[in-house]
């Protein structure tokens, strides 16, 4: 494979519907992650239940990032930086799954989607690359 | 003189541990996915190994954004299981053999892999979940394990190529252990699945059978795979696939597959599952 | 385009970073030490070097037991002094060049080297002495930081080899940063020091100064010399030397010295110093 | 150099008057460097200071590592798995240097000790290797 990092992170602009965690998404989710990773302490989850908005503010987060997390929006998360794994942590305290969360981003409504799951999943004809069309 | 006995690949899907800690496991959904477990089972009833070298990643638990080691080898005598948002699974502590993981450690290091050795730390679904599928639900795992956290989250993970040479790195210090040990090695993560965007949910059944098959008969072509393939084809969060690499360098370069199982959904996820031996490994 | 211009070696006691906090420069005992860093002071102002790739160890200061990572490489815009024990030296706070280092990390990765990324950290006189003894006492640091913290307190060590081959990456990752940077590269610790034992205040003047000729002219050999040697002739703590190859790895084959200090003690040190430019290099 | 580990291993016992910071080492002395480090925060130093038995019954020591660093024997914390830059924090704690502690642990007053490097350091002839004589 390539050791040239330009060329090896172009790659993944190719790829529809997806957002690599590169540095630069480390980087500008940096705050909103370590933020979702608090609430792996039941007490911190307690409070940030108790007023989201309170939680937020104690951490440098942009009111971007902050709006993001106030709608679960993780579409918007992950365009603001954050990762899965961390912002897991976040529907984890609302009590909900990987598959609502990744339902939610899709545009579908979540019974289509577990429908589709339980059909097979999503075929990854065409969604393979945006360039190359296939 | 310790040795590997076998390699045993497998999916580490958070939902799996939810089905099974909330007995779940007899419901319609779950049944076809945990009975291509039984096998295993009863496999390691009969082999009985003594440790397992445990290669998995962790899921934002052990390590926050401040630290991201990309090979991380456990060197504790316990782990505690991570709180990853709704309090920790109801498993056993997890055990681990520090006299094996610090011999690897030194191996490995003297050998010029570049690791971060961890003497403290919690161990997440990526871990515990595999545990539960090989073993059930006993009152304490009947294995010692040597956690190898791998970084797949941040790019650039580890080249297949880097992950299959720690395997081989693995494979020698394991062999030169003193003490007479049954050691597995296990890959864990993957197959097919996106858990972001608008493509979440993407499984890729062929490509992931094509990956079960050349895992023994075509190993050489998979250590050299760009991560962009994983990505593409397998789903964003598919590159966990690498990881299997080091399990499978581990065990030289021909293998018998003995058992395999495979199953769509758990959750967002395609679910594999192998258990190879080193070929022309003679039964004790 | 970035460009490594010139490596750079010093020793990094603490007690040097003490006589310096406490205004002791110009006692007897500290001149000649100083003395022997004018000219490098004056290179750099000259030079104007934008980044300094700085290779050191952390003391136990950033790092407990808990955590022991091989290579880490720091990508944050700012590291806090540490406080040893006596308080955080009173030297300005670090700036970090978080592009680069990154830039840095991502390349080294994909290069096959198993970085551990570090975003908060503390930096000890292990990073700091250095600074000190280049730049004197300014309000700010005149340049950013790549911090690279090399373990070498808990055996083994990365092997020298490995040292070098780690530099050697560095170099390509620093030619591929799109940002015309004026880049150099520290190699800190050392020389000859044992801090423990009845063997302790061990110097080996015969030694130092064959490391510090071999440096340039035998490179090659040094890369394989095995830890031992440093330890039997250098003094336990003499394996610092060690990440003077990361710093020479990076120059190329040929390097050229154009300035040499040593002088013992600094409390139970020797203290060498070299200024180094890739051979071939042109003057801008 | 040898990629052997038992061969590696097995050469750091030549050295004279020298301990090597191997795992079995950082493994004995795993809790006394970590109580060490502890003492990197000022509110940690005031606490030992006040009370040192107090302090080190926090921490899950042997009788022997609590007495070595009641008795400021850095020989013996050595001997117990300590390692010179994590026992620093001890010295530093008391205000004393480097060169106080090394020299407190070769059996020579701290003014010989003083002079010896003033007069260039401790000759390597003969302590290079037990095995060789050298
Ligand atoms: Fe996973
Ligand atoms: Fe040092």
């Amino acid at each position: 494979m390539t050791r040239d990092i330009h060329a090896y992170l172009a790659q993944f602009d190719d790829i529809p519907g997806t957002r690599v965690f590169t540095a630069a998404r480390a980087r500008r989710g940096y705050h909103l992650n370590q933020f979702a990773m608090s609430l792996m302490k039941a007490e911190n989850r307690e409070r940030f239940k108790a007023d989201e908005r309170a939680y937020l503010g104690e951490w440098p987060l942009t009111e971007t990032q902050k709006a993001a997390v106030l709608a679960r929006d993780y579409n918007a998360m992950i365009d603001e930086g954050g990762n899965i794994y961390f912002l897991a942590k976040i529907f984890a305290t609302d009590g909900k799954s990987f598959q609502y969360a990744a339902g939610s981003m899709t545009g579908m409504s979540q019974d289509d989607y577990a429908a589709m799951m339980l059909g097979g999943g999503r075929s990854p004809d065409g969604v393979r690359s945006i360039r190359e069309g296939r | 003189m310790a040795r590997i006995t076998a390699g045993i690949a497998t999916s580490h899907v958070p939902a799996i541990g939810a089905a099974i800690d909330l007995g779940k496991t007899g419901e319609e959904y779950w049944k076809p996915l945990f009975a291509g477990y039984d096998w295993v089972k009863q496999y390691q009833a009969r082999e009985k190994p003594d440790v397992v070298v445990l290669v998995y990643n962790d899921h934002a638990s052990a390590f926050d954004m401040k630290i991201i080691p990309t090979f991380a080898i456990g060197c504790a005598d316990e782990y505690a299981v991570a709180d990853e948002g709704w309090g920790p699974r109801p498993v056993p502590p997890v055990k681990g053999h520090a006299d094996l993981a610090w011999h690897i450690a030194q191996c490995c290091i003297l050998d010029e892999f570049d690791l971060t050795i961890i003497n403290e730390m919690a161990v997440d679904h990526g871990l515990t979940v595999p545990m539960s599928l090989m073993f059930g639900e006993p009152r304490a795992w009947p294995v010692k394990v040597v956690p190898i956290a791998v970084n797949v989250v941040t790019y650039p993970p580890p080249t297949g190529n880097r992950c299959w040479l720690l395997g081989e790195a693995i494979a020698r210090a394991v062999e030169s252990f003193p003490e007479d040990l049954n050691v597995q090695i296990w890959g864990t993560g993957g197959m097919s699945h996106q858990l972001q965007g608008p493509r979440a949910g993407l499984i890729n059944k062929d490509w992931d059978r094509a990956f079960l098959d050349r895992l023994t008969g075509d190993p050489e072509a998979l250590r050299h795979m760009p991560h962009i393939e994983y990505l593409r084809e397998a789903g964003s969060e598919g590159i966990e696939l690498v990881m299997w690499l080091i399990m499978r360098g581990a065990l030289g370069p021909r293998a018998r597959e003995l058992h395999r199982h495979y199953h769509v959904p758990a959750s967002n996820t395609a679910v594999g599952h192998l258990v190879l031996e080193p070929a022309g490994k003679e039964k004790p």
